[in-house]
């Protein structure tokens, strides 16, 4: 179409008011399936409308309010603000028993902190899976200790204050001991012939500073 | 239409108009639906609100309808003549005077309900088209063209008491299988107990010393032990020259690896 | 939940500020294409809040907008301004063409419901292909309403949330000419005076408190 003939159409089909453009343009954000450039929304709206500035104006119109004008790429969409994306979630929260690989090696790490793997897998005999250990690490019942500084570096475990509030425990110190868990009637038969495995014989050194480790960071 | 079939029509005295209506109305039967339909269609060329419909009217209208779609040969389905049988009965008892003795609904009672039909049918007819000639979804106003669906979030939480704690721990603590720990590492030498055992030697190894003797007296006879402690040894080994305590050499591949103090 | 727990934990947890609230209930109605219920959004905000009243406000702020805040049934939902239609033809989706006695069919349920497959079949004067009634409820824009209570228990149909969405209808009540086709004594189903041609009227007349039903479940 030449110049002259755009002129003549523009002088016959006068533009319609901004508000009205504002209104249009709304409408075609609203209800496009993708962003719209402005060249699209100019294509669509009737001859003379200036969406540019429609835009504008309905961009500010959308300050602070639920949804935004945003602009992807070279067009421009309607989005939820940013602040309230979480009402677009339905949460459901889901109560499950730990496993009890899980609640065995919590309890290692809580008797034995700071514990490498190697150590947790010697104690249980079995090996630890990464899944384990990442779940209580997300639950954020334990957490990294300090390297050991043994050959290797391993990374040791120990447990998370989240740990003692959900146990109701002052500190891991409070854990009932081996003694008192057989009085208790939970460690039922004899204590292995000749010694007495557990945290107080051969980790008593490493329990006090591990316990102190918990509360540094 | 064939020539013989037109014919039937000739000896009637008809205007043009009226035939062609005639005409529409066989040629469409198939598509009317149902008698009530054609009743009602009928009813429209009486011109009047349909409560004031002459049913009289409507039902001979009706009947000479039939019968000339009968002339015509043409397939009537069952309900056609079923509606044409009721229509002739109740023809005949809106013209014959009432019988008192005779049970059942009078004429005007039937004719009234027919009119009842007819006018509510025209009328739901009315409101499909007012409801299709409304604004549309889809059509006339849009919904929002990039929906955000709520995610469902589903948060599994894990939880144990303290007794589970203890139990669990008890129930490792008295395993049947249960040996100490320390016990386990009977025909393993760890790294750190290499790396000591090294530690305390290399001092003593100026020169150039094969790693196999250091592993501990006795390991070497037992295969078990003495794979475990070689690769022990050979781990606190590179440990060892990582910290520049010591330096490694070996002469060509599968030849004895050596070691010695490094240089002050 | 009984009032005295429920003012109890008013207390306890603040609801946001008005403008929040609408804020809220903007993201929420602007993020679904479907109509949304105050009871979903109630269950999406924070502990509280009160949509309906945002809603109110909402509804004031997007009048003569390019995109509106409709009722629909007891659901809100943002459709863009009727007038604006015409910039929408990319948009628009080609609905399968209804034949005449679909059109019908969905008419008379609309206006009779709840109605038995009989009570239709006595209004159009012939019987109702299972097709037409199958492609109206694959529409979703009929369903299965409640069971007549009369021998033989017929299923009665009703129309939908869907259907008012599609025609811009708050209720079934706001269907056109609804009032006076009911003063006028068209949406009673009245029995027929002995014998009459067509399908047999098997059930009583329960129009009157079907168009409440529709709001009821």
């Amino acid at each position: 179409m030449s110049e002259t003939e755009l002129d003549q159409e523009e002088s016959l089909f006068e533009a319609p008011p901004m508000g009205e453009q504002e209104r249009m343009v709304e409408a075609i954000l609203f209800a496009s399936a993708e962003p719209v450039s402005v060249a699209d929304m100019e294509a669509r709206m009737p001859h003379g409308s200036d969406p540019a500035e429609a835009l504008v104006h309905l961009r500010k119109r959308y300050e602070g309010r639920g949804v935004n004008l945003v602009r992807v790429g070279d067009a421009w969409a309607i989005r939820t603000a940013t602040d309230l994306g979480y009402l677009m979630q339905k949460e459901t929260v889901e109560t499950r028993k730990l496993s009890r690989a899980a609640i065995e090696t919590l309890a290692i790490i809580a008797y034995h902190q700071p514990v490498t793997r190697a150590e947790i897998e010697e104690i249980r005999g079995v090996s630890v899976s990464r899944g384990t250990i990442d779940q209580l690490i997300e639950m954020e019942w334990i957490r990294f200790g300090r390297r050991r500084m043994t050959p290797g570096r391993p990374v040791t475990f120990v447990v998370t204050p989240d740990f003692l509030d959900h146990f109701g425990l002052e500190s891991a110190r409070d854990l009932p001991g081996l003694k008192e868990l057989r009085s208790a009637g939970l460690l039922e038969s004899r204590p292995p012939p000749g010694m007495m495995p557990g945290p107080e014989l051969e980790e008593e050194d490493e329990t006090g500073e591990g316990q102190s480790e918990l509360f540094e960071d | 239409m064939a020539e013989e079939q037109q014919d039937a029509f000739e000896p009637d005295v008809m205007s043009v108009s009226e035939r062609m209506a005639a005409e529409a109305l066989i040629v469409d039967v198939d598509g009317f639906e149902g008698p009530l339909d054609l009743l009602l269609t009928l009813s429209r060329t009486q011109k009047v609100d349909l409560r004031k419909i002459s049913v009289l009217q409507l039902a001979e209208q009706y009947l000479q309808f039939v019968d000339r779609a009968r002339k015509l040969r043409l397939e009537l389905a069952a309900d056609y003549l079923v509606m044409a049988a009721w229509l002739a009965f109740l023809k005949s008892r809106l013209l014959l005077p009432p019988d008192p003795t005779e049970e059942g609904p009078s004429g005007e009672e039937l004719a009234a309900h027919l009119a009842f039909q007819l006018e509510r049918l025209q009328a739901m007819r009315d409101s499909a088209a007012k409801l299709m000639a409304r604004d549309q979804l889809g059509r006339d106003f849009f919904a929002r063209g990039i929906p955000e669906d709520v995610t469902r979030v589903r948060r599994v939480t894990y939880t144990a008491t303290l007794l589970d704690l203890m139990q669990g721990y008890a129930r490792i603590r008295t395993k049947d299988e249960f040996r100490p720990f320390v016990m386990d590492r009977e025909a393993i030498l760890t790294m750190e107990q290499a790396l000591e055992r090294m530690r305390g030697l290399i001092g003593f190894a100026g020169d150039w010393t094969d790693l196999t003797s250091y592993l501990p007296e006795g390991w070497e006879m037992d295969p078990k032990k003495r794979r475990s402690a070689t690769a022990a040894s050979f781990a606190a080994s590179l440990e060892l020259a990582k910290a520049g305590a010591i330096e490694i050499r070996q002469g060509e591949t599968f030849a004895p690896i050596q070691i010695r103090r490094k240089p002050e």
